[in-house]
């Protein structure tokens, strides 16, 4: 049994025993399988099942899948960067955010799928778009994209070691690497639509003054900031993730500098962002809300969500932008770390304001403040996306090649070029 | 809501209703509510988790005993006829706006149940079937022929008893006549107000009763800052019962409770 | 997204929308087939074992695939962009001009007490090749591979008459839970099998004579010495770091002494087939 | 070319190919959408021809006109009818699902025992009742025997009619008649008995005899008073708060007394819902306009927010104000209450009081409407001096010469206690609903025989032995009595849209056949009455016009009837309703630290009809409405409780415990609980109670 599991493992490289990884598995397992009743009870009962209602029609599903597909985000923008931009250093973190990738794009599917009320009918979307709505737009990118993460995962699959064995396998999958710029180019242009469109999503919402921006060219302002704060956030998450799994396994799996470098990207889009990020938020304040009638005091006049959520979310942005942007604190994982996940949670905070205070604002003058407590069956069917992103990540690390430079880091420090020489000449 | 042959006149039907009549008796949403084949509530559903296409609200002025005044406030579709929210989000084209008259309708058999169209309406005049539709034994008798009921998990509200209206194209079609008479088109809430606080007409035809209102500086829209042009009319003498249109500057008018 | 669906108009929307849309898809439809399309190509020509060793060559640790010139320390510091493959190398070609290999002096090269005859050349995979008068070749396993592997429970030989690749699999050998290809060292077509017991394996009728990408002459112990380096540091990944630095050390020894475990791994490092 | 398999594959092959390339397979994907709009389990409305038939409400004594939409002769929607010279087209909300209650869950389907078969069988020992309740249901001999049982001297058989006024009423007063020991009770208000007469002390004094009242006395009365009301005491305090609760002055009897709202200028309310469903609504809005309108309430009810001007009074304090303002009114007699006793008691200001008083009597002419828990306050139109002008004895629709032989009208009040032996409650149509503890007092102590008359078992039928399923409307056919303001005579039906279910019964028709009369046609008869005195007027709803009745021939004049036609009488000389006295301040519930709170009814309008499910819109799907078994509490009050929205708690006074559901209404006066009315509500809290709340 341990031997048979052996020959699936990449060869050079060491994994705990059989039994540890099921052991490991196994609580993920049941919380999944505890998220999937959930989930069902939702599609037979109802959406009754939730605490939705026709006030907060959107609830943590939607804001969670916006979060997760923003730091999902890692998987498109660093192959637009290794595959167009040419940053070969990142080749050792790219199958690790494609796998990321595919986890929180197909949790974000799966949730939407038991999110709206007739599942049977989603391809309606594809039948009837309506092309000026951001969901069409969303739907459309996200389930191409979805594809297209699938392609690029096929590879990763394939190349596992007994698997190549079988030729097939083994041609297609060298096919395909081959072209997998391609695919890499496809995925920029999806992802850089649909986490626009996203942003959108809410933008455009007239009756939301809250939520509502004023339009450059056909897409709210929201659209862009989406896409800046999608790019930043998502090399983060690929950095958080990469430096979870060092410290769990206790191996070294990409060269520091690789992080690094993946902050530093980090560190200059976040200063893209937090600049237009403040631009947008005084004209929204100072004219797109009074021009629809409202007073930007009442959108902060109901506790809890009082003007302190705006400046906790900067903060959230501009703290680790400082961090990555400087030299010195990048080196330093504990600093380096602990940015990516303030970038992390100012994401995580912005799509809360822009889902969950939106809806809970009133727009009517004789309207009240809502609140909102996700039931569990909401809770446990989003707790199982995140157990089967743990499984899938867990054994594509196990099974397939996630981090290219494992097996030469494994040998003490990494042959740097000048020692060849001496060695040879010996 | 497909409707298949338009008549040459184009209309833009609207509402007004004079809340200073309202006695909020209710005889309104339930006449809806029959009309439209609405289920009953179904056990544990709330104020927001109901079908309620046609809502009176309860507004006060905000003062306490003596000064405290309060108007009833019935609100449904505002059938916005310029950017219609709803209309713009749909990802399927499940809302469709009547260009013979602007009628803002949902078309249930195309709905996903997403939801963003509620989240899109600044009125939360849309509902969502939380439930399967269930009518207690027998009472599916009573349902309204000219109204499909709607499945669970797709969103629905007022469309100014469409129904009616095509009923009617369809009467002055089998009468000869080219276009339906002010009178032969009205839905079931304005019918059934007691205290006829309730009218409905052509926003084209400046006889009409909406026309007027449209035209009296006592009238307001809610919300019409949005610049969606809804296109029901409120009306009152009282002052503050008309900032309640206004956000920026209502009195702190809470929703109170039932009367 | 039809026109015969109620409600849809034609608008400048509706074109750029749908058009972006079909254009995408096309694009991973075409992507997708042409890569199916080449691969099937491969299958039908039987070039996948060239494939597999590219794409071996293509995992190899920078350590595991040194330019020859940098064995011998001519360069600084190359790795080799040919697979091994020194006919298609320029560079080599440019510096064999400069400077034809050396002869030899003495017949065999021997170090860390093993013998490496200098009357043939060989290929990176510890495979020797001999030329014979009728031009055909002689190939066998050489001091390092029979060491490394000490006396294998079964041979898996081609059979007479069967094509060999350059880099693919010319014959197998099996020790235990061991299964390891030999890699070939040229193309060719097997007129005669030997074995483990005889000194060589197979007799070959090479595809073309050209046989420029094997090594000789002094180049010979400069690779040795490299090998040894491999092993140390495959066998210090595998967790057992033996000292080699004073005194001679046999491979033999060091294989015996190596847990089962990290003896494939050892082996598939060595062999450069993972 | 030859056909081969090969051709004929091509064939195959290349039209497949062609397809894709035409709408077909595309439309047809299209159309797969259809069946996901059939889910299962959404009911397909039934199709058939559309058909208007028109009819009068019966849910209430407003009797508005409705238009009936019909599909395939079944109701689909009810309207009101445009131009009705009473309803004038208004239809109020339980009015417009009323098509819904014959499919009501808790509908009653067939009688069913309450008591035990042991209990039961000691109540047939005790009145000697032959054979069991379902003889009682099926063999009319029997049941007969049942309501003659009332053996021991003193001991009698008694309709209580909770619509008086009615036809049915008049068969009940006849079959009473017609039992030596028979009782006609109506439920309490100051007309159902007015002042104090001789002959009423006769009446009692008779039946205690045991020798039924003289028909002929009664009559002479009744030409006497223009009014065939029957005299007997005047209820007393300790009675009066348990009064039931109407949408009227309790339980005027046939005729009785009507207001004219197009005559007053001022509209004093003493906490009577106005405009929320009291009188003809449609009448009411139309006379809005006409009056000020001064809503005395405690709570802020509809109608004290839609008033010109609201009162905000103590609970329960209402007729002390009324007394007060008599004081104020009528110099010369001496009241028990003072203003500064009214100001004290109802928390207004003494100048309030006074300000009142003078607008009713310099603002006049005045009307002041008495809330049910004060209905004596009817006496203060007496001395506004608009008493015989708003406030007006209403002759009654004329009825058969030979009916007139019949028993008196009592009022439930003035019946001895425990002098019922068997007692038949009719509840087949919503009216007055009186709280049970004033009714089993009245009843013999051991196992009285209590048969109740209704379409739900959760009004009377909980307290009865026997409940007998009766038609509901829209499948009935009755008369309803003249609302309270419509000051000409009445005579309008409710007939039936649908067919009653099998095994329901008529309780009218029941208890004449009991006792050997035959009413079965007892409408026509008091259509051909009316149709013979020969004035009035008949408004068609079907076509909208009016006719003097005298113009149509007897027939279509029935017929009319029997397609929802209304007739009026021409209104004769107006006059003035017997004097009726003012009583000293009911007895307050004393004050009680068990009960801290006070417990005052809101939505009184059809306490008693279980509405129609689609309800829910009002009071479970919005918060317009206070639902049944719902309370409203002020926030902090609630608190005090130790509950929030939604909580479920207890409702306890000295009368009784009934499970609520806690509503948290800042518009509630702290220290009130404003429960819903609903029998089990009724019953325990009376008009108005002291209380208190516990959660669950």
């Amino acid at each position: 049994m341990d031997n048979m599991d052996r020959r699936f493992i990449p060869a050079g490289v060491s994994r705990c025993s059989t039994r540890n990884f099921l052991l490991w598995l196994a609580p993920w397992a049941a919380l999944l399988a505890f998220g999937l009743y959930a989930a069902a009870l939702c599609l037979i009962k109802g959406l009754n099942q939730t605490h939705m209602n026709n006030r907060f029609a959107f609830g943590l599903w939607i804001f969670l899948d916006l979060t997760v597909i923003a730091l999902g985000a890692g998987a498109f923008f660093t192959g637009f960067l290794l595959y167009i931009l040419k940053l070969k250093e990142l080749r050792a973190v790219i199958n690790s955010a494609v796998v990321i990738g595919l986890m929180c794009y197909g949790g974000a599917m799966a949730v939407l799928a038991v999110d709206v009320g007739q599942p049977l009918r989603s391809w309606f979307t594809f039948w009837y778009p309506n092309v000026h709505s951001m969901l069409a737009e969303v739907t459309f990118c996200i389930s191409c994209y979805l594809t297209v993460l699938l392609i690029e995962y096929v590879p990763i699959v394939l190349k596992n070691r007994k698997l190549r064995e079988i030729p097939s396998f083994l041609v297609f999958e060298h096919e395909l690497h081959k072209l997998v710029y391609v695919f890499a180019g496809v995925g920029t242009f999806l992802s850089f639509f649909h986490q626009g469109s996203l942003g959108g999503l809410y933008g455009v919402l007239r009756g939301r003054p809250f939520a509502f921006r004023e339009e450059l060219g056909i897409w709210p302002s929201t659209f862009f900031l989406f896409i800046l704060s999608a790019a930043a956030v998502g090399p983060c998450f690929v950095l958080l993730t990469t430096w979870l799994v060092q410290t769990i396994t206790g191996k070294r799996l990409v060269k520091p500098q690789v992080l690094q470098s993946l902050g530093r990207i980090s560190g200059l889009l976040l200063a893209a962002y937090v600049f237009l990020k403040t631009v947008d938020t005084f004209v929204w304040l100072n004219r797109t809300t009074p021009r629809s009638g409202f007073l930007p005091a009442q959108y902060y006049a109901w506790k809890p969500f009082g003007i302190w959520i705006l400046f906790a979310e900067m903060a959230l942005f501009l703290a680790p932008m400082v961090i990555l942007l400087l030299p010195k604190l990048r080196a330093r994982t504990g600093w380096l770390v602990s940015a990516a996940v303030m970038a992390c949670c100012g994401v995580a905070v912005n799509r809360f304001v822009l889902t969950i205070q939106t809806l809970a604002l009133p727009t009517l003058s004789f309207d009240r403040f809502l609140h909102y407590v996700p039931s569990w069956q909401e809770t446990g069917s989003f707790l199982a996306v995140v157990a089967a992103g743990v499984l899938v990540y867990s054994i594509s690390f196990r099974y397939f090649v996630l981090f290219p430079e494992e097996r030469e880091l494994r040998t003490g420090p990494p042959a740097a070029p000048q020692t060849e020489p001496a060695l040879a000449g010996r | 809501m497909i409707s298949e042959k338009k008549p040459g006149k184009i209309s833009r039907y609207g509402m007004s209703v004079d809340i200073d009549k309202c006695t909020g008796c209710g005889a309104c949403m339930i006449a809806c509510a029959v009309e439209n084949n609405v289920p009953p509530a179904q056990e544990g559903a709330t104020d927001l988790t109901g079908l309620t296409w046609m809502r009176v609200f309860k507004v006060d002025n905000g003062q306490e005993y003596p000064a405290k005044q309060s108007v009833y406030f019935p609100m449904m579709c505002q059938h916005c006829g310029l950017e219609t929210p709803c209309y713009l989000v749909c990802p399927q084209q499940a809302v469709d706006v009547d260009p013979a008259t602007g009628i803002v309708g949902q078309i249930p058999g195309r709905c996903l149940g997403c939801r963003y169209c509620m989240a899109a309406c600044p009125y939360h005049a849309r509902y969502f079937n939380w439930w399967d539709p269930k009518w207690p034994a027998g009472m599916e008798k009573t349902l309204n022929p000219n109204v499909a009921p709607r499945m669970r998990g797709v969103v629905e509200k007022c469309n100014f008893c469409h129904g009616r209206w095509h009923a009617a194209v369809q009467r002055a079609a089998e009468a000869g006549l080219k276009e339906i008479q002010p009178g032969d088109y009205v839905p079931a809430c304005v019918e059934a107000c007691p205290a006829g606080a309730i009218q409905f007409g052509d926003l084209n035809d400046p006889s009409s009763a909406p026309s007027k209102a449209a035209k009296d500086p006592q009238s307001f829209r809610l919300l019409v800052k949005l610049g969606t042009e809804p296109k029901v009319y409120y009306h009152s003498r009282r002052e503050w019962a008309r900032r309640i249109g206004d956000p920026s500057q209502a009195p702190d008018g809470k929703e109170t409770s039932h009367g | 997204m039809l026109p015969w669906n109620y409600g849809f108009h034609w608008t400048l929307g509706t074109m750029i929308f749908m058009g972006a849309f079909y254009t995408v898809l096309a694009i991973v439809a075409a992507t997708l087939i042409s890569a199916a399309w080449r691969s099937r190509r491969h299958l039908r020509s039987g070039t996948a074992e060239e494939v597999r060793w590219h794409s071996d060559f293509h995992d190899l640790p920078a350590r595991d695939r040194p330019c020859r010139h940098q064995l011998t320390g001519e360069l600084e510091y190359r790795d080799c962009q040919n697979s091994f493959d020194c006919r298609q190398c320029d560079t080599h070609r440019t510096l064999l001009e400069q400077r034809p290999p050396s002869k030899p002096d003495g017949k065999s090269y021997e170090d860390f007490g093993m013998t490496f005859p200098l009357d043939r050349m060989y290929h990176r995979g510890h495979t020797w090749v001999r030329r014979e008068r009728n031009g055909t070749v002689t190939i066998g396993l050489d001091d390092f591979g029979r060491r490394l592997f000490g006396k294998p429970d079964s041979v898996e030989l081609p059979r007479k008459g069967q094509r060999i690749r350059l880099n693919g699999a010319a014959w197998r050998i099996r020790k235990g839970n061991l299964d390891q290809p030999v890699l070939s060292p040229l193309n060719g077509i097997v007129l005669e099998t030997g074995g483990p017991d005889s000194e060589w394996y197979l007799k070959v009728r090479p595809a073309h004579p050209d046989l420029r990408h094997l090594l000789e002459g002094s180049e010979v112990q400069f690779w040795v010495a490299g090998e040894m380096e491999r092993l140390q540091g495959a066998l210090s990944a595998a967790g057992t770091a033996p000292n080699m630095v004073n005194g001679p050390t046999d491979v033999a020894a060091i294989a015996a002494a190596c847990p089962t475990a990290c003896w494939e791994a050892v082996c598939g490092t060595m062999f450069l087939r993972p | 070319m030859q056909n081969t398999r090969r051709n004929l594959l091509k064939f195959i092959g290349g039209a497949a190919a062609g397809a894709v390339f035409t709408p077909v397979p595309w439309r047809l994907i299209t159309d797969t959408a259809l069946w996901s709009e059939n889910w299962p389990g959404i009911p397909r409305p039934l199709r058939g021809e559309v058909t208007a038939r028109y009819t009068n409400c019966s849910l209430c004594p407003a009797g508005c006109a409705v238009r009936a939409r019909c599909v395939g002769g079944q109701p689909v929607s009810l309207a009101g009818v445009a131009g009705h010279p009473l309803s004038r087209g208004g239809l109020c909300a339980f009015g417009v699902a009323g098509h819904h209650l014959p499919y009501h869950p808790a509908r009653l389907t067939q009688g069913r025992v309450e008591a035990a078969a042991g209990a039961l069988s000691k109540a047939v020992a005790n009145c000697n009742v032959e054979g069991s309740r379902k003889q009682l249901a099926a063999n009319l001999d029997a049941s007969k025997a049942a309501l003659m049982a009332a053996c021991n001297p003193g001991e009698s058989v008694a309709v209580l009619d909770l619509r008086p006024g009615r036809t049915a009423s008049w068969t009940y007063r006849r079959a009473m008649g017609a039992v030596h020991n028979g009782l006609y009770l109506t439920a309490g208000g100051p007309f159902s008995g007015a002042a104090a007469n001789p002959l009423a002390e006769k009446a009692r004094k008779s039946w205690l005899a045991g020798e039924s009242a003289c028909p002929t006395e009664a009559q002479a009365l009744a030409q006497q008073r223009g009014t065939d009301a029957f005299v007997c005491e005047p209820t007393r305090g300790s009675d009066r708060h348990h009064d039931g609760v109407s949408s009227g002055p309790g339980g005027v009897a046939s005729g009785g007394v009507a207001v004219d709202l197009t005559k007053p200028r001022t509209v004093l309310s003493l906490g009577a819902p106005v405009l929320d469903g009291w009188g003809t609504p449609g009448n009411v809005l139309a006379a809005r306009a006409n009056f000020r309108l001064i809503q005395a309430e405690a709570l802020e009810s509809r109608t004290a927010s839609l008033a010109d001007l609201w009162l905000r009074i103590r609970p329960g304090s209402g007729s002390t104000l009324a007394l007060g303002l008599a004081a104020l009114l009528d110099a010369h007699i001496a009241q028990a209450v003072t203003v500064a006793d009214a100001a004290a008691a109802t928390g207004l200001t003494e100048q309030q009081i006074k300000d009142l008083a003078a607008e009713l009597t310099s603002h006049g002419p005045a009307l002041v409407l008495p809330g049910y828990d004060c209905p004596e306050a009817w006496a203060l139109n007496q001395l506004t001096g608009a008493w015989g002008e708003t406030v007006v004895a209403r002759q009654e629709a004329p009825v058969p010469e030979h009916w007139k032989n019949c028993a008196p009208v009592t009022d439930l009040a003035a019946v001895p206690d425990g002098a019922i032996r068997t007692l038949i409650i009719d509840e087949s149509a919503p009216g007055d609903y009186v709280p049970w503890n004033a009714i089993r007092r009245k009843l013999v102590a051991d196992n009285p025989v209590v048969i109740t008359f209704g379409w739900t078992p959760d009004g009377y039928g909980r307290h009865s032995l026997f409940v007998l399923p009766t038609a509901v409307y829209p499948e009935t056919l009755e008369d309803i009595p003249a609302a309270i303001d419509s000051p000409a005579a009445v005579f309008r039906m409710a007939v039936p849209l649908v067919a009653a279910p099998p095994g329901v019964v008529n309780p009218a028709d029941f208890v004449a056949r009991a006792v050997g009369i035959d009413a079965s046609n007892a409408l026509r008869e008091r259509a051909d009455a009316i149709r013979k005195a020969g004035h009035g007027v008949l408004f068609s709803s079907a076509d909208g016009t009016s006719r003097p009745a005298a113009q149509v021939p007897p027939d279509d004049f029935w017929k009319a009837l029997l397609e929802g036609a209304c007739w009026m009488d021409t209104e004769g000389r107006r006059s003035a309703p017997p004097a009726i006295d003012m009583t000293g301040p009911e007895a307050r519930p004393s004050e009680d630290a068990r009960l801290p709170l006070v417990a005052v009814l809101a939505e009184t309008a059809l306490a008693t009809v279980p509405p129609s499910p689609l309800m829910t819109k009002l009071h479970q799907e919005s918060n317009l409405r206070l639902g049944r078994s719902r309370a409203a509490l002020h926030p902090e009050t609630a608190r005090s409780c130790g509950s929030a929205e939604g909580g479920r708690a207890v409702l306890e006074t000295s009368l009784g415990r009934c499970e609520i559901l806690v509503v948290v209404d800042s518009s509630v006066p702290p220290g009130v609980v404003q429960v819903a009315a609903a029998p089990e509500a009724i019953d325990i809290c009376g008009a108005f109670a002291r209380c208190r709340v516990a959660f669950l």
